[in-house]
């Protein structure tokens, strides 16, 4: 188990990641185009959905909301890892977040625009989207500011830009030696654009550390509060199953588990197909299982709360609710976001599969599964047993149309995902650096003062 | 009126579509344009015709025979709404789901518009004067025995009208044939009142005992009785009105009842016999008769339990005045007549004949009181083309190969007639097999009048006029059209007629005197009576006559169940599609059945307890099989039957009648026995014996309540309160 | 000027509704239903389809659960019928129960439209602003009565939903709804409109009895009564006065009772407080049969 | 530093005047205040300044409402019947041949409406009420009919076939409904503020004893939207 | 007086602090530590700031701005957004309801927050900036770079101090 060797040289670093940017290899390829070809799939549905109508999608009278709904809570929670990695552990000074937190934070982005499609694929006008924007305008008429959709609209808008500032931000250094190494061709002025004239000066360190610092302090707060947000959606509604006081926490935790699930996923992905192995190293997927182990036991101690508080309420509508997701038409779902949410992650406690790569990659998908699974689980049981007992029990399955575009959404994050990987340095070379550097200045002293042997940190 | 020279059709022009835009896509102009729509107005215009603001016409309602007056709401020269005529007795401004629905009727995608001869199997159109020409040539030689002219209920001048044009050909075959008609009752009421139909008095009774007569939903006059009902539920003093409903399966006045009571079919005349007895205040003969039908016997045989025999005597006999009722439920058996007499037997002996059963009023021309319909004309009729008697059949506002009994084999016989003519508004499937079809205006572009056979109130002659020009404009008023034909015979008799408005206005005109328009001049009358689309007068009321008499009552002990055909089949009358006429209307086919909220289906009604004996769970598609042959449809579990008897409702089922009837569910028709009441020789609707078996299939109901079924758990959604604890006196 | 506007109206921006103030004057439309008339025969519904220009789905759409009614008739069967130990028959029949937007004060729907596309009219409607409407269905999610219908499918252009003939027959005084928003029951607002204005041309205040409902003129039991509650001589007024039923209480009178009351006006859902506007009476039974 | 402080208050600048027009945008009226809209060809060029036009300018000043009568009645202003037309023209023998008024004869003797095109057409969600208009600012308020027509369709007496001249958008009316207009009660019998209850901002009454108010038009949506 | 550039690349920090100590610790003429001397390197290097001395960074101010400035903004805009001439009841909640506005206040606060510490470190950094006269690609990949800018009269000592210290390469322009 080898983690980043602390005499790797500089130049190597560079060299390997950007050689990342060019050639792929087929395997990236073949992967692209079924990206492209699942998002084909999406675009398909949504122009037979957009020229005839919702009906298609085979949601009804109550069933109001599907998987369009679902799923945008799952992009938008997935969006949540990036931000722990890059901004929560970089104020704690983890320094083993500095060769995944890039392909992390870009997750963040995509996996939010991914989201925001689904807001408009869900909606039944999405040609008059712009009257939910809050802009001044002609006829005098503004959004309803007391709507959760609209407190979502806000939150994910500034989720996304000051996400796509972060990482742009802390991309900059990586973007001049892009700038430096590459030849001459449409990247390089791309990046000579991009990189704004970086030259590593001390003047622009100085602020860029500040800079960096401050919006990852902003950051933190403002994830907690998209998902705090997107949960009052359906905690600010008065329905069964979702007007539940600790849905913020619940959704946060959530939000955080599948995005860490996702991170296992994409760093296992990452580090075969652009051959990383030296960066993202076991010791680091370790460190981000046990995290996810750790978020997973909390996502299950606050569904045990939820459980346990509506089962104690006197709400008895809720209380038919969770009955009927226990036993109702949606019974295997649920059951089986049980068991992918709170079992599966129990084998993350062994310490042999903390390392093992396609255990992991196959958990981590299992992970994910249930986490998709209680987006749906939130959503949909309240609709088909709500408080109103004429609309009871009426079956509900979402149609080709819906399934479709929640499959194409796969392939939209994965192809934007898989650009971003050829054109940005999905690792993060100046911090690698700063990584090796740190820890070898660390060893040097510690050598020194002669106890090295006593911090046993034999990192070989 | 203007002198202008137009008559009063142009002034029902259309309005150019513009007028005041009906904004067919409100979402999609959406915004201003200069100049992309046209606008059209009047050429000429009448004060009152303002755009944007509806004119209102008065006219009849011909959905169904109850006889309502509507009021048609005309914007732009199109209607758009039919609203009650509040000056109505009869439906004093209300109106049901099926009378509203008469635009439907009206505008109908699949209505005729040409008149169609059969050329091999399809039609062809041709012209008015060429249709007039083959019916004239056809009838050519035709003596007036083999002429057959067979129609729903008509009255008023059209009735007058046919019976000269029948007279003209020199026959006398005028088979009247209502597929629904209370026939057994009105000859039961003949029997114990003197008339065919008393007139009721829901709201001054205190006690309503129903024998199956679903008087809310679509026995002989539902507008009517449910204002009634209404004000019987308030009740007199606060002392609301009891409703007692007996029938083997729900109706919808069933389902309101304060005690429905499922009885074993046909046992209905025993349970009024038994509580008779029970009451023991009959004397005479009456009490000898009944003195057989003691509590335990009539328990037994009815299946209903000893204890709601007491109630039921207890309370008819503490509250009076009371009112029994016969329907449809009791009458259906080969003794329905004895079931009814039975029944009205108890009025007699709750003295309530005189209180609550009244005389009714009647027009004072009976040449215009309508021909009421029945099933036993339709037996004549079909023994008659059976035996190939008529050569040349006429159909008109009836459709027999849909409503006849599949036993009676009507489609085959009907074949046997040389040439068949339907008067129709839609291709139905008794105009599918006629020769030459003509297409008919509808009734809210039709004149005529209409004599109600239920009356309200006084009595009263209903208008129709139409309420906007043509929608198809080579459609034709069945008046004109019989004045056509017999101006072939008799041209000089009727050339002052132009047309059947004319014929109309001028028998009214004449007669204004006796029509309560003596001081006013004829322009004046007629426009008085247009405006206001009805003529009330006093009528001429014939007193009761009948009494109590048990003489000749007989009532067969239940039957013994068929072992092959265990179950009794009830071909149940849906309240807005009745007997199939307006099943092409879409928003009854989408308005759901009140007891068990399906739409755009028929179903199999059985109780869960018989259903988990054959293992029917709901949505199997189950085969009901019956001597005639078998039809398929969905099982629906439902509480309200009584288990030895399943239901399937009449109407839908249609092999015709354009896109919304066509291939929606199953016709029990289809599958009846033909038996007749063995005293009226009606057709007895409840005489179907059935098996049950499963296909194997499933489908899910379409309905509207929860697939749960509808019952409300813990939310309290609809609630009750017994009579002890309100005070509807104090109500407002 | 609207940071003016701000200050100006400040007090009057932080009132909450119908708690704080009642600032319906001279309207507020309310209902009555009484379910112990109420037949359950479909009339109102059939009625609302003509005023309304509601579609005529079909079965398939239907079977999915997107039929539009704004008014549905609702039956309730006793919990006992058919059960285990319990009754079976229903044998004191069904509880009708005809159901629509209950145009609430405080409506669950209107806080969560993202475009404000729902709204309190100032004569105590619940409004629904079609050309607003951008399809969120936020607000039928949060509708306790799901009386809410969203346009599925553009039935304008849906084949035999308005065939040609049959487009003539649709009420110009309300826009035909395309796909993708949200619709309900409007309490015939184009009726009350026409009436307010008329009346209002005429320096008067709409008397009781002047402006129907579809639905209301259409029953043949004439369960329904619908008018001004503002108006002490009104009807409607009376008839919630005398069953002592109070449009911005959670609680009434009759909840209080710990006898069986001989009140027997009550709101659906009250306790989740949105203040519906429509008040059933509940149907009553012979006890003596 | 003189550089970043430039930037600096260049940007707070911009927000800072994004900001102002974002709050008092909604008082904002369009652009199209004095532009005429585009030139419907109609079937027949109805000369409007000929009929309404004032007398120096050679028109017959009709009044709008003699052949526009529905407007004052109705919530929609309709066409007048070509009736209407010919009342006048048959007896107008001067003009009995130009060929303007030939068509309309054709018209009148094949009994065929004139297929006029619609000039002011509003989105068919939105319902603007003729009558309600005129009752308010012309019969209570006694003002000019052609001032009053004239808010919404310009100035017609000087056009011949009439051109939309107003914006007619959304918050083109609404900048009309906010204002305070003053009223007096209507139909002679004062009903107090009641009358003006339609907004969220209630009216002023400015002359108790002779019931004159200040009052905005509706702003519920309800109002032109259903 | 001409100018000249002078770049200097190391391979290692503890050099480059050398060459700073001692180019601090010598006077030489036309050249000025504090304004004349800029450290390239590739990674952010505290020593760096601590053997250039204390020099202040002023984005947090920015950010103070921003953050106030957006909540503030976003208050009022919303409350007066919601105060329109539109206003109408919704939900029974007050016209101007505060828990969602404080929502979007909060995400306001943020936002503003985010985009002006942004757009204050472009401020401070000087970016995007010209290519300074003298740049080496080695200094984004491993060496460290020291650009002075000199008189011409200076410039030897300069190189000799670098040369002295190691230096990988000297890089010399003339400026402007």
């Amino acid at each position: 188990m080898k983690d980043i060797r602390e005499d790797i040289a500089w130049a190597k670093i560079n060299q390997d990641v950007l050689k990342s940017l060019e050639n792929p290899r087929k395997l990236y390829w073949v992967i692209l185009f079924v990206a492209i070809a699942m998002l084909g799939v999406a675009l398909g549905c949504e122009v037979y959905q957009y020229n005839v109508g919702m009906g298609v999608s085979n949601m009804d009278n109550p069933h109001m909301w599907g998987l369009y709904i679902a799923s945008f809570i799952f992009w938008i929670g997935m969006s949540h890892s990036g931000t722990l990695l890059s901004a929560i552990l970089h104020l704690m000074h983890a320094d083993w977040r500095k060769p995944i937190y890039r392909f992390a934070e870009a997750m963040t982005t995509f996996s939010l625009m991914t989201a925001g499609l689904f807001v408009a694929v869900h909606l039944g006008r999405v040609w008059q989207i712009y009257y939910a924007l809050p802009y001044p305008n002609e006829r005098g008429a503004w959004p309803n500011f007391q709507s959760p959709l609209l407190w979502d609209a806000m939150a994910i808008f500034t989720y996304l830009s000051s996400s796509i500032i972060f990482l742009y931000v802390g991309m900059i250094p990586d973007l001049a030696i892009c700038r430096d190494r590459m030849h001459e061709g449409w990247r390089k002025k791309l990046y000579t654009l991009l990189s704004l004239g970086w030259e590593g000066t001390d003047r622009q360190w100085r602020n860029f550390r500040v800079t960096y610092l401050t919006v990852a302090c902003f950051l933190i707060p403002l994830a907690v509060s998209v998902h705090s947000i997107v949960a009052s959606d359906f905690g600010m509604s008065q329905q069964p199953g979702w007007h539940i006081t600790s849905f913020p926490p619940y959704f946060v935790a959530g939000a955080l588990y599948s995005g860490c699930a996702a991170i296992i996923t994409l760093f296992i992905i990452l580090r075969y197909v652009f051959r990383f192995e030296e960066y993202m190293t076991l010791p680091i997927l370790k460190k981000i299982v046990r995290l996810t182990f750790a978020i997973a036991m909390v996502w299950t101690y606050l569904n045990a709360v939820e459980f346990a508080s509506v089962w104690y309420s006197h709400d008895q509508a809720s209380k038919d609710v969770l009955i009927q997701k226990a036993s109702g038409t949606y019974a295997p779902f649920w059951w089986g976001m049980i068991f992918c949410g709170s079992v599966v992650p129990l084998t993350l406690a062994f310490k042999r599969i903390q390392t093992n790569i396609p255990v992991l990659f196959a958990v981590s998908l299992l992970l994910n599964l249930g986490m998709w699974l209680e987006r749906w689980m939130i959503v949909a049981p309240t609709f088909s047993h709500g408080i109103y007992p004429w609309t009871w029990d009426h079956d509900q399955w979402p149609s080709f149309v819906q399934w479709g575009m929640v499959f194409g959404s796969f392939g939209w994050f994965t192809l934007l995902f898989m650009v971003f990987c050829k054109v940005f340095p999905s690792v993060s070379m100046y911090e690698v650096k700063e990584m090796v550097y740190h820890r070898s200045q660390e060893s040097k002293r510690l050598e020194e003062t002669g106890k090295f042997a006593a911090a046993g940190k034999g990192a070989h | 009126m203007m002198d202008s020279g137009f008559d009063r059709r142009d002034f029902l022009k259309v309005m150019g579509w513009s007028g005041a835009a009906v904004a067919l896509s409100g979402c999609g102009n959406t915004s201003i344009e200069d100049g992309k729509e046209t606008l059209v107005s009047y050429v000429e215009a009448v004060d009152y015709q303002i755009p944007g603001v509806g004119v209102y016409y008065n006219s009849s309602c011909a959905q169904c025979d109850a006889g309502c007056s509507i009021n048609g709401k005309v914007r732009e020269g199109r209607v758009l709404k039919l609203e009650g005529n509040p000056a109505s007795a009869i439906n004093r401004g209300k109106m049901c789901g099926l009378g509203q629905a008469g635009v439907q009727h009206h505008y109908n995608p699949d209505r005729l518009r040409e008149p169609l001869l059969r050329n091999g199997g399809s039609g062809e159109t041709i012209t008015w004067e060429k249709a007039y020409a083959l019916i004239s040539e056809k009838l050519k030689g035709v003596s007036g025995e083999e002429i057959a002219f067979l129609s729903g209920v008509v009255s008023g001048h059209l009735k007058v009208l046919l019976g000269n044009y029948l007279s003209s050909l020199g026959s006398k075959n005028h088979f009247v044939y209502e597929a629904l008609a209370p026939g057994v009752v009105r000859a039961a009421n003949k029997k114990a009142y003197g008339v065919e139909m008393p007139r009721y008095n829901i709201s001054k009774a205190k006690v309503v005992l129903s024998f199956g007569a679903d008087f809310l939903g679509a026995w002989v006059s539902p507008v009517h009785f449910s204002q009634q009902y209404a004000q019987f539920r308030k009740g007199v003093d606060g002392q609301r009105g009891v409703l007692i409903q007996v029938e083997p399966k729900m109706t919808l006045t069933g389902a309101n009842a304060d005690r429905w009571v499922p009885i074993r079919p046909g046992t209905e005349g025993i349970l009024a016999l038994g509580i008779i007895n029970a009451l023991g205040i009959a004397t005479g003969d009456i009490a000898a008769a009944v003195k057989g039908y003691d509590k335990a016997r009539v328990s037994k045989e009815t299946g209903v339990p000893p204890g709601h025999i007491d109630k039921i005597a207890a309370i008819l006999k503490l509250r009076s005045p009371s009112l029994v009722l016969a329907g449809g439920a009791a009458e259906g058996y080969a003794h329905g007549s004895q079931n009814a007499a039975a029944i009205n037997l108890l009025n007699h002996v709750l003295g309530n004949v005189g209180k609550t059963v009244e005389a009714s009023a009647a027009v004072p021309f009976p040449q215009m009181a309508p021909a009421k319909g029945n099933t036993a004309a339709l037996k004549s009729l079909n023994d008659g083309l059976a035996e190939g008697k008529y050569k040349v059949l006429f159909n008109y506002a009836a459709n027999p190969v849909f409503t006849a009994p599949g036993a009676m084999k009507f489609k085959d016989n009907m074949a046997k007639a040389g040439f068949k003519v339907a008067f129709a508004h839609y291709m139905d499937e008794t105009a599918l097999q006629a020769d030459l079809v003509l297409p008919l205006e509808s009734a809210l572009e039709d004149w005529g009048t209409q004599v109600p056979e239920y009356m309200a109130e006084g009595a009263q002659i209903n208008i129709l006029q139409p309420l906007m020009e043509n929608v198809h404009p080579n459609t034709r008023s069945i008046g004109d059209i019989l004045l056509a034909l017999l101006k072939q015979s008799r041209a000089e008799e009727y050339k002052n007629y132009e047309d059947f408005y004319a014929y109309l206005r001028s028998a009214l005109v004449q007669n204004k005197a006796a029509l309560g328009g003596h001081a006013m001049d004829e322009d004046a009358f007629w426009n008085e009576t247009l405006t206001k689309g009805i003529i009330k007068l006093v009528g001429t009321t014939a007193a009761l006559s009948g009494k109590a008499g048990i003489s000749g009552l007989k009532l067969p002990a239940p039957a013994e169940i068929d072992e092959q055909y265990p179950l009794q089949l009830i071909p149940s009358v849906n309240i807005s599609l009745r007997d199939g006429r307006h099943t092409n209307q879409p928003w009854l086919q989408e308005s759901p059945d009140p007891l068990t909220t399906i739409v755009w289906d028929s179903w199999m009604e059985i109780h869960p307890k018989k259903a988990a004996e054959l293992g029917i769970v709901e949505g199997d598609i189950v085969e009901i099989t019956s001597r005639i042959g078998s039809i398929k449809t969905q099982a629906y579990l439902f509480p309200g039957i009584h288990p030895d008897a399943i239901s399937v409702p009449i109407g839908q089922g249609h092999e015709a009648m354009g896109r919304y009837a066509k291939g929606y569910g199953v016709n029990p028709l289809k599958i009846m026995d033909a038996v007749f009441d063995r005293e009226t020789g009606e057709l007895a609707m409840h005489e179907t014996r059935v098996k049950v078996s499963k296909t194997g299939q499933r489908v899910i109901v379409v309905k509207d309540e929860s697939a749960a079924g509808a019952k409300q758990i813990r939310e309290k959604i609809a609630g009750r309160v017994y009579t002890d604890n309100v005070d509807l006196t104090k109500e407002v | 000027m609207s940071i003016s506007n701000l200050l100006e109206n400040w007090s009057k921006f932080r009132h909450t509704h119908p708690v704080d103030d009642k600032p319906h004057d001279p309207y507020k439309w309310a209902m009555s239903i009484d379910l112990d008339a109420c037949s359950g025969c479909n009339a109102c519904s059939v009625a609302c389809y003509a005023e309304n220009n509601l579609p005529v789905v079909g079965k398939e759409k239907y079977a999915h659960g997107q039929v539009m009614h704004w008014m549905r008739i609702e039956h309730y069967w006793d919990e006992d019928v058919g059960e285990e130990g319990g009754r079976e028959f229903p044998d004191q029949g069904a509880q009708f129960l005809p159901m629509m937007c209950q145009q609430c004060e405080a409506a669950p729907c209107e806080t969560v439209c993202p475009v404000g596309a729902t709204n309190h009219t100032e004569d105590g409607l619940n409004s629904q602003i079609y050309n607003r409407c951008i399809g969120s269905r936020y607000c039928s999610a949060n509708c306790p009565y799901k009386v809410r219908y969203f346009n599925w499918f553009n039935y304008p252009t849906t084949d035999n939903v308005w065939p040609a003939e049959m487009v003539q027959q649709l009420n110009p005084d309300v826009t035909v709804r395309g796909k993708g928003v949200m619709e309900k029951c409007t309490f015939c607002v184009q009726r009350l409109r026409a009436a307010e204005v008329t009346a209002k041309s005429e320096g008067r205040l709409v008397h009781d009895g002047e402006v129907q409902t579809a639905c209301q003129q259409a029953c043949p039991t004439s369960a329904i009564s619908f008018g001004n509650l503002v108006d002490q001589e009104s009807r409607v007024h009376r008839q919630w006065r005398a069953q002592q039923v109070e449009l911005d209480k959670d609680k009434q009178a009759k909840d209080d009772h710990e006898e069986p009351s001989e009140l027997r006006g009550y709101r659906i859902l009250e306790n989740m407080r949105p203040y519906p506007s429509v008040m059933y009476l509940e149907r009553v039974r012979e006890s003596a049969i | 530093m003189h550089r970043f402080l430039r930037i600096t208050v260049l940007l707070t600048g911009l927000f800072a005047a994004f900001s102002i027009y974002a709050a008092e945008s909604q008082q904002s009226v369009p652009m199209t205040e004095d532009s005429l809209g585009p030139l419907v060809e109609q079937p027949i060029e109805f000369p409007h300044n000929r009929h309404a036009g004032d007398a120096d300018k050679g028109g017959m000043q009709i009044n709008c409402m003699y052949c526009h009568t529905y407007a004052r009645r109705s919530a929609v202003a309709g066409i007048p019947p070509l009736q209407k037309c010919i009342g006048c023209h048959q007896s107008i023998e001067s003009v009995r041949e130009t060929p303007r008024i030939k068509k309309l004869f054709e018209y009148w003797e094949a009994k065929k409406a004139v297929p006029w095109k619609k000039v002011h057409d509003l989105p068919d969600f939105v319902r603007f009420n003729h009558e309600r208009h005129i009752k308010r600012f012309i019969e209570q308020q006694n003002r000019p009919f052609q001032e009053v027509c004239g808010y919404c369709h310009g100035n017609v007496k000087e056009m011949t076939v009439a051109r939309r001249s107003k914006g007619l958008t959304m918050g083109w009316c609404a900048s009309c409904h906010q204002k305070d207009h003053t009223v007096v009660a209507e139909g002679g019998t004062p009903i107090g503020t009641q009358a003006y209850w339609y907004t969220f901002y209630k009216p002023e009454v400015e002359d108790a004893s002779a019931g004159v108010l200040k009052a905005k038009g509706p702003n519920d949506c309800w109002r032109c939207h259903k | 007086m001409s100018q000249r550039h002078l770049l200097a690349l190391y391979s290692n920090f503890n050099e480059a602090e050398a060459v700073v100590e001692e180019l601090r610790s010598t006077q030489i003429k036309g050249f000025d530590v504090d304004k004349d001397l800029i450290v390239k390197s590739p990674i952010e290097h505290p020593e760096v700031e601590e053997f250039l001395g204390d020099k202040p960074v002023r984005v947090q101010w920015f950010t103070l701005g921003g953050a106030l400035m957006g909540g503030l903004l976003g208050f009022f805009l919303i409350s007066a957004a919601q105060g329109n001439f539109y206003a109408q009841f919704k939900g029974g909640k007050p016209i101007v309801p505060f828990p969602p506005n404080f929502v979007l206040t909060y995400e306001m606060f943020i936002l503003g927050g985010v985009f002006i510490t942004v757009l204050g470190f472009l401020i401070c950094a000087g970016l995007p900036a010209r290519r300074s006269p003298l740049y080496s690609a080695n200094v984004s990949e491993d060496q460290i770079g020291i650009l002075v800018k000199s008189d011409e009269s200076a410039a030897n000592t300069l190189k000799a101090i670098f040369t002295k210290h190691h230096a990988l390469e000297i890089q010399e322009e003339a400026g402007r």
